[in-house]
């Protein structure tokens, strides 16, 4: 049992991102390994996290600012840890990917060094003032990496990306105050720890329905901005174009993830305490969100701007099987996160790549590139394969267990989604595929060559991955199933699990 | 009475006594600028020294109980003087040449004003140290003698005279009323004989202070003066004597005029609500940085207020566990808030300003362009690295992103606001720190996301110093706010009574 | 002896006077009276109330705010010369090279 | 001990797969004879446990898989027929294909996807839960993406291939909204199953299906029966089988006659019991299968590519498989062996028409049958074996075709006197059709003289080797199966309590007005006692004696050979008495219609794809930029149009300033003394 994992886990990658800063040209071996050992120590802790229980793992608790109630608490249970692992997968891919980098690579590697330590941090910690400062830092690092390796409109997306983002936060945080001022622990304190006030809310003397209804709504704009979810989404497509395909992956696959994980941690415990009504609304936010987001996808002609619409589709997914509060859909949706986390990185990877190795993402314009850059199509089909829930890949296990999930409880919505969606999301990624790599090789196109290996390299990784939860969900469903049975039952504190 | 009996106050002695000297020295000897930046430095260092070494102390009365030490004068002591040490400490690589003498010892003699005002308990001591500071620093905004520093230290002046002269005219009404110059006095008297004048010279007084404050719509010296005053001198202003404005404020309003609360509570509701809207709103458009940044500090006094209206709010409430620092009152909370911001808010504007003034002195002197366009700090990352990190950092504090000081300040005082039930102000506040974002943004995408533009800039060490320091502080606040809260619940106690 | 009140009135009128020189005045020096018309009226106000007053508290002040609009003064002209060495006027109308 | 190695059936395939994508591009002929070693794996084992389970033994393993789903393996006799018929044609095409791919580039490829669809359409075969044939069932589709966009150089190819696997998606989502709708039922039942079984397995469903509510029955019969018209081509998701024809012959050997489009006939056998039991599921099958029988063959009458005409063929003739099925609402479970006849028959003449075809157009070059003729010269065996195709394919008798396609009919004229005689007729119809079109197709070929040039060669024996041996099934399959075949099948679904299931599908009121006939004809028997008279029923199928009428009984034979005769007198030169073209005059509407396909391209691709699906798309866009991302930009327009107002109060005058704090003391001064008038604080 390693010591303070979790709290290494963080650290390490900021450390790295100060050491390669300051590495210049070396900078991408230091971030290499920076992430290498949060990824080791990330598989080592998935060998001693026991699936089974409901209860806090790896948990660290320091008093840091008593006056406050403000605790440096960090855990991770079903919820938060397939993102951990997650999320050191991707980072250790995406610095793979991005081996080439020659502008500034140091500041390069080291921010996205930082966006994993953001990440990671809102992942595990446990008590609300905490991760809401991981939250806030997650974005910093984003807006450089738009804006200063981004597209013609870089500033204009890197500024709405932060503020559209940052004022939802804030709504965020004035919930959370709310919480904090409403709820005082049986000493008279105050305190921030995430758990013992999400069982308060449970309380109806403490937290009346018509209160604790404003303080929801709060909470859940700030995560619904973040997953994305219709109508909040319009900064997410200006953010993936211009973002470098780096800055994209770990937008899609990691910073997305933020606000599910706000759902299931946060957001479903209250559930069953406030308005009735908001069971409808997210429902049909979800809804919207999966087909709205499909057609826009139809409608595209950037096909990154048609890979972000894509994501806005299918983490509509994972609002539908949270809100549908069943344990298979919860199940789900949860797999959904962590398996569009890995989608999504050979989407944009591959639309990176036509981009730098053709020169233009225009759709029309391309054509038959699978004639000249064959390795590379196959990865870019299979990739599409499996965005489009191609069964065997982990795609469609998350949206077929969603799906069948949610029926028992929300069964029009979720056959509006099947019969809207499915077909819609096979017809935009082959229209796609087809256009770009199929037919004939247009003249210009003639000495376009294969990507780098190691390109390839971490976008065939990723589908070899897909395969393997796609084949053997168990590994990580079985974490999650406890997790969602333990998202059905009221919340317990640290101090009810024995923790602390 | 023994000289040790005046320990509290020897830190004020002493700038007095070194700022005389500096200016005899200066005379004295040539070109001995370097030798009194030192000098000054050294000074400011003992006298942080002495006012740290009894920094939370049972209020203590001097001098015909006009002067008291406690731990509020203590708190904005230690404000004051960190501002000018870190002022100081920059000018050293800009003043070396001749006169730098007098512009040292008129800074030392701003800082001494400082602190006699944010120790009198007396309005004539309040009121002189008060005319000190402002003499000293209307000299300063003029001190390169440039056709900008020379607007900007007529328009301060005038608007100054102005406003400390409703500032007397009020305070002669309170005088009158209550036949005596303690606050403590006034504080009684206004409880019982209270009429229109009353409230005439409560607006006055406010007058005066907002003018320091630069309150809407006392502030419109404000912006041209922090862009036209000489940069270090625009620090001084935007961090110092505006925090005198508040210690001066906190004193006469909330102890003084407690009989007259629910009219200062609306007076300030709507001043904190119009300043910090307009401050924000006005700073979008801005192309010169010490303009975005003059406004930015009115925005942020706009914040600071908000703390009056607490404490009108929540006024004679009954203690309870509002933080877990045992039972407090929320306006206790509030002002320890706003104490909490304008440290912070000290420290980012100072290191702002210095970083301007870094850039600025980079700038040849015959060039045409403002040398605090934005675009001359275009690619400044590349140019100016530490100058770059050092004001993105501030700038990001300015708006509040945590971990920094700035968030935490505005954390405190943002929930004892929504727990003395003025939601309404806090969401008003909230949403401007992200209308914020704009400028600060606009800033800091001209320094990391621009093409660079001009030279590499020398990064003398005296501003990098007092960049670096100012930095540290920043963060360490953010980062372990703990002893900083329980300092500022301590001073902002001594407003209360117990 | 004189009632309070129309000292105050006095007082009242002359700080008025004050206001309105400031308001329409151009030439700074002008501005420099005004803002003395306003201190005075202040002190005068200090001290008429000092008269109905067991101590001397307000004349003290008085005296104190003399000094220091003595002060103020000399900083004012001094600023108001090193002006009219660069622009050549004191007319503050044209004196606005920094606004918005 | 073969069931041990049932596994064996999928990995050797996937194998084969793995190894022809990784190393195949150095192997000679792109390692297809991995790929056929695989296969042919796969036949031995399968016929290993055929020897072992017959006649009724069932094998079934199963193991957990993830939440409450599970992988597993269930062998019984509908299994295993398909699983040998699959195994052994598969392997033929690959023999086939090694000659066909030769010296094509990305032979590698096509044998790499050639092994995976193998492998997938027998996992399809033998899943023992729906979930895991849902899989196998796309990832089946999958291949048939790939491989009929195997020539992806080619843009009609890509887009058929992309026509084909959206067409199939259609129908898709109807079966995934059948699983979920089935699932939840089963749930909602909260059952105690037994540990080792699981929710979607079919025993378990066969199980339960008497519990759930018959008019969810129906849906879900409904939702199944969508996924089965998509993927075996029925009306009116029929249309992306003609474009699939755009994919190597063999793959339209393989894919698009034998086996993947078979899936959705045995779907619904597979489910039989659940469409038995659901109101209306079979009438929905019979109509949908007749309809699209009559429909497919005429559109088989008027196409000039030799392939397209097969394809409609294959489309007709599942529509017979169809029609089979569901005129079992009638006779029971005995339809299924009916049907499941015909598919293996089928499978085996269709192959052979599709590899004859493969083997002409390899020498002719040309797909267009006005560009043939008198091929017969020079490639006597691909003729001849064609031939036997042809007359099985027409259902000429003693042939395999006739005995299948003549149960098919005679049990729908059984539904008829029951229930109703629209089905028999339309099949009747069909049978002609299908006689017609199939000699026009073989005349037009090989007799006649060269209506173009073309290499005058037969084709190699890798090639003519796998015709042969499908000749021989072809001919010989029919009688010499059909005695035992329907007894083998009927122990499927033997331990199903058919009686109560009618009740639910409402079939026993049908028996109870037909009571008198129903006691007579054995086949009225089956309606009530299912299973157990379907052994009966199975001899009765192989023989020709019948309670029905004797014309009943040889019409089918006139069908035919009347057919035949009548292609003759139009395309074969030696008897020909008249021209096509004057028949039916160009302008004839109705030969329009045929020609243009009914216009299916215009409406299903130009109307309903591009201009409904592609146009609300558009809309979305519009609606996105200007609305929901529209209200941000126009805020933020607002405020700093404000913004630059404000700035203007600056006015950078001394003496305004002023003016501004003495008029900011006299608001404060005016509003808070109003404010306390009004007790406002």
């Amino acid at each position: 049992m390693i010591s303070n994992a979790i709290s290494l886990l963080i650290a390490i990658p900021l450390l790295g991102a100060v050491l390669s800063f300051y590495a210049g040209t070396k900078a991408k071996f230091v971030a290499l390994i920076a992430s290498l050992i949060p990824l080791a120590l990330s598989l080592q802790m998935y060998m001693e996290f026991d699936k089974t229980s409901k209860i806090m793992q790896f948990v660290e608790s320091y008093n840091w600012v008593p006056s406050l109630g403000v605790k440096y608490t960090v855990g991770i249970d079903g919820i938060g840890f397939p993102l951990v692992l997650l999320s050191t997968i991707v980072s250790v891919l995406v610095i793979i990917y991005s081996w080439g980098e020659t502008k500034k690579p140091n500041q390069y590697f080291a921010l996205l060094l930082l966006n994993e330590v953001g990440v990671l941090g809102v992942f595990t910690s446990l008590d609300f003032f905490l991760f809401y400062i991981f939250w806030e830092i997650v974005l910093i690092p984003m807006f450089f990496l738009i804006g200063s390796w981004g597209g013609p409109r870089k500033d204009y997306a890197a500024v709405k990306f932060f503020i559209y983002t940052h004022v939802a936060s804030l709504v965020m945080l004035l919930a959370i105050f709310a919480l904090y001022f409403t709820y005082q622990m049986p000493d008279g304190s105050r305190t921030f720890d995430m758990l013992t006030l999400l069982a308060a809310t449970a309380d109806k003397t403490i937290f009346p329905t018509s209160m604790l209804n404003i303080i929801f709504a709060g909470l859940l704009l700030g995560f619904l901005v973040k997953m994305p979810a219709f109508p909040f989404h319009t900064w997410l497509p200006d953010a993936h174009v211009e973002a470098p395909t780096a800055g994209s992956v770990v937008l899609a696959a990691l910073l997305l993830k933020m606000g599910g994980y706000g759902l299931f941690r946060v957001i479903l415990p209250m559930l069953p305490h406030v308005d009735k009504a908001f069971v409808t609304i997210i429902a049909i936010i979800a809804v919207i969100s999966i087909v709205y987001g499909a057609f826009m996808a139809l409608a595209q002609k950037d096909i990154k701007k048609l890979v972000a619409y894509s994501s806005v589709s299918h983490m509509g997914f994972v609002t539908l099987g949270a809100v549908a509060f069943t344990w298979m859909s919860v199940t789900g949706a949860m797999f959904q996160q962590f398996s569009h986390g890995i989608i999504t990185c050979v989407l944009f990877m591959s639309a990176g790549t036509i981009q730098h190795v053709v020169g233009t993402r225009v759709i029309a314009d391309l054509g038959g590139l699978a004639d000249r850059m064959p390795k590379f199509a196959v990865i870019m089909m299979a990739g599409f394969m499996a965005s489009l829930g191609l069964p065997g890949m982990s795609g469609f296990v998350a949206e077929f267990m969603v799906l069948t999930g949610s029926f028992a409880t929300l069964p029009v919505y979720t056959m509006i989604v099947v019969f809207l969606s499915v077909v819609t999301t096979a017809a935009y990624h082959l229209w796609a595929m087809q256009k770009a790599m199929f037919g004939p090789i247009l003249k210009k196109y003639m000495n376009v060559h294969e990507p780098h290996a190691y390109e390839l390299f971490s976008m065939a990784m990723i589908i070899v991955l897909s395969l393997i939860f796609g084949l053997q969900p168990g590994l990580i469903t079985d974490i999650m199933g406890t997790a969602a049975t333990q998202v059905m039952e009221p919340v317990m504190t640290l101090t009810e699990m024995g923790v602390i | 009475m023994e000289f040790s009996h005046y320990a509290p106050l020897w830190g004020e002695a002493l700038l007095t006594i070194l700022a005389v000297l500096v200016v005899l020295l200066g005379s004295l000897m040539k070109n001995s600028g370097k030798l009194m930046g030192y000098l000054s430095a050294a000074g400011l260092v003992a006298a942080l020294a002495l006012v740290a070494s009894n920094l939370t102390i049972k209020p203590t009365l001097f001098f015909f109980d006009t002067i008291s030490v406690d731990a509020l004068s203590q708190f904005f002591k230690v404000v004051f003087l960190v501002v000018s040490l870190l002022v100081v400490i920059a000018s050293m690589s800009k003043y070396t040449g001749k006169g730098a003498d007098e512009y040292f010892a008129l800074l030392l003699f701003a800082t001494v004003g400082m602190m006699v005002v944010s120790s009198s308990v007396d309005i004539i001591t309040l009121f002189v140290g008060f005319e000190l500071a402002s003499l000293s620093t209307y000299a300063l905004a003029a001190f390169d003698r440039s056709r900008k520093n020379l607007e900007a230290a007529m328009k301060y002046f005038i608007f100054g005279s102005v406003a400390s002269a409703f500032m007397l005219f009020g305070f002669s009404l309170l005088y009158g009323m209550a036949g005596s110059t303690h606050l403590a006095d006034i504080a009684v008297a206004s409880l019982d004989n209270f009429g229109p004048a009353t409230l005439v010279a409560l607006l006055f007084v406010i007058v005066g202070f907002g003018f320091k404050m630069a309150l809407v719509p006392f502030h419109m010296w404000a912006p041209d003066t922090y862009e036209g005053a000489p940069p270090l001198v625009s620090a001084l202003l935007a961090a110092g004597s505006k925090k005198m404005g508040f210690v001066a404020a906190f004193r006469v309003i909330l102890i003084a005029l407690v009989a007259l609360r629910m009219e200062w509570y609306m007076a300030f509701a709507m001043l904190a609500a119009v300043t910090m809207t307009l401050g924000n709103l006005a700073a979008c458009w801005q192309n010169n940085v010490r303009r975005i940044l003059a406004y930015s500090s009115i925005a942020q006094a706009g914040y600071i207020a908000i703390a009056f209206v607490v404490v009108g709010a929540a006024y004679g409430a009954m203690p309870v566990n509002v933080l877990n620092m045992g039972p407090i009152r929320a306006d206790q909370l509030g002002i320890a808030g706003a104490l909490l911001l304008i440290l912070g808010h000290a420290l980012m504007k100072t290191g702002a300003f210095i970083g301007t003034a870094l850039v600025a002195s980079n700038v040849s002197k015959g060039s045409e362009t403002d040398p605090d366009d934005i675009s001359n700090y275009a690619g400044l990352a590349k140019r100016a690295p530490i100058t770059a990190f050092c004001m993105l950092i501030f700038m990001f504090a300015l708006a509040g992103i945590p971990p920094t000081a700035g968030y935490i300040g505005k954390f405190v005082l943002f929930s004892s606001a929504i727990y003395s039930g003025l939601v309404w102000l806090a969401v008003l506040a909230i949403l401007n720190s992200a209308l914020s974002l704009v400028y600060y943004l606009r800033i800091i995408s001209y320094m990391y996301l621009k093409e660079a533009a001009g030279p590499k800039i020398k990064e003398q060490k005296g501003y990098v110093v007092a960049l670096v320091l100012t930095l540290l502080a920043v963060v360490w606040i953010g980062v372990f706010p703990e002893a900083f809260i329980n300092w500022a619940m301590q001073a902002a106690a001594v407003l209360l009574p117990q | 002896m004189i009632p309070l009140e129309l000292y105050i009135l006095l007082a009242s009128t002359m700080f008025t006077i004050g206001l309105y020189g400031l308001f329409t005045q151009k030439n700074g020096v002008k501005l420099m009276m005004c803002i003395e018309l306003l201190l005075n009226s202040a002190n005068i106000n200090l001290v008429a109330f000092s008269a109905y007053q067991p101590n001397v508290n307000g004349q003290v002040f008085a005296l104190f705010s003399i000094a220091l609009a003595a002060a103020e003064a000399g900083v004012g002209f001094a600023i108001l010369i090193a002006l009219y060495r660069l622009y050549g006027t004191i007319d503050l109308d044209n004196i606005n090279a920094m606004r918005w | 001990m073969y069931a041990d190695y049932a596994y064996l059936i999928v990995a050797l395939p996937v194998l084969a797969f793995l190894l022809c994508l990784f190393l195949g591009w150095h192997l000679p002929r792109g390692g297809g004879f991995i790929t056929v070693l695989a296969t042919f794996g796969a036949l031995i084992v399968s016929l290993g446990i055929f020897s072992e389970t017959y006649p009724s033994e069932i094998v079934h393993q199963s193991m957990p898989w993830f939440a409450n789903f599970n992988v597993g393996i269930l062998i019984d006799p509908l299994a295993l027929v398909m699983l040998l018929m699959v195994s052994f044609v598969v392997t033929l095409i690959h023999i086939y294909g090694n000659g066909y791919m030769n010296g094509d580039p990305g032979a590698a490829r096509y044998f790499a996807e050639a092994a995976l669809f193998s492998a997938a359409m027998l996992g399809l075969v033998y899943a023992d839960n729906l979930l895991q044939l849902f899989i196998f069932w796309e990832l089946v589709g999958l291949c048939s993406y790939l491989l009929i966009g195997f020539w992806y150089r080619k843009p009609s190819a890509a887009a058929a291939a992309k026509k084909a696997f959206l067409t199939t998606r259609v129908g898709d989502v109807l079966f995934l909204a059948g699983i979920i709708l089935l699932y939840n039922n089963l749930a909602n039942l909260n059952l105690a199953l037994k540990p080792g079984e699981y929710l979607l397995q079919f025993p378990v469903i066969y199980a339960h299906i008497s519990q759930i509510a018959p008019d969810q029955l129906t849906l879900i019969a409904l939702g199944l029966l969508g996924g089965a018209v998509g993927k075996s081509g029925q009306f009116p998701l029929h249309v992306w089988l003609p474009d699939a024809m755009e994919g190597p012959t063999t793959v339209s050997a393989m894919i698009h006659a034998a086996t993947m489009v078979t899936a959705g006939v045995y779907l619904v056998a597979r489910m039989f019991p659940l469409f038995y039991a659901a109101p209306h599921g079979l009438t929905a099958v019979a109509a949908v299968g007749a309809f699209t029988a009559l429909f497919a063959a005429t559109m088989g009458l008027t196409s000039f590519d030799i392939k397209r005409v097969l394809a409609f063929s294959t489309v007709s003739q599942l529509g017979f498989m169809m029609a089979g099925l569901g005129v079992g609402a009638a006779v029971g479970a005995v339809a299924v062996g009916v049907s499941m006849f015909h598919l293996i028959g089928h499978s085996f003449f269709k192959s052979l028409l599709f590899l004859c075809a493969g083997s002409v157009i390899h020498a002719v070059n040309t797909n267009d049958l006005r560009e043939m003729g008198g091929v017969g010269k020079y490639m006597k065996w691909t003729m001849y074996t064609m031939l036997i195709g042809s007359l099985s394919l027409a259902g000429f008798p003693l042939f395999t075709g006739f005995f299948s396609k003549d149960e098919i009919i005679v049990i729908a004229y059984e539904y008829g006197t029951l229930i109703n005689f629209l089905p028999y007729i339309f099949l009747v119809l069909a049978a002609v059709l299908t006689a017609i079109y199939t000699f026009r197709m073989w005349f037009s070929v090989f007799t006649g003289k060269e209506r173009s040039n073309y290499a005058h060669h037969e084709s190699p024996w890798v090639m003519l080797g796998p015709l042969v041996i499908l000749a021989v099934f072809a001919f010989g399959f029919g009688w010499a199966a059909q005695d035992d075949f329907y007894s083998y099948l009927d122990s499927t679904f033997e331990d199903i309590d058919f009686v109560e299931l009618s009740v639910i599908g409402g079939h026993a009121m049908l028996e109870g007005e037909h009571g008198a006939p129903a006691a007579e004809g054995e086949h009225g028997a089956v309606a009530a006692e299912g299973g157990h008279g379907a052994a009966a029923e199975g001899e009765a199928g192989g023989e020709e004696a019948h309670g029905e009428p004797w014309y009943i009984q040889i019409l089918p034979i006139f069908v035919a050979i009347g057919g035949i005769l009548l292609a003759g007198l139009f395309y074969w030169d030696k008897i020909k008495k008249f021209d096509p073209s004057q028949v039916t005059g160009e302008k004839d509407p109705i030969r329009k219609l045929l020609l243009k396909g009914y216009y299916q391209h215009e409406i299903m691709t130009g109307w309903f794809a591009e201009t409904v699906v592609y146009g609300t798309a558009l809309i979305c866009n519009t609606i996105d930029i200007k609305l929901v991302d529209g209200w941000l930009n126009w805020l933020s327009a607002l405020v700093l149009g404000f913004a630059q107002h404000v700035r203007k109060v600056q006015t950078g005058i001394v003496q305004n300033y002023v003016t501004a704090l003495v008029l900011g003391v006299v608001v404060l001064v005016v509003v808070i003394t109003l404010a306390k008038e009004v007790g406002l604080v």
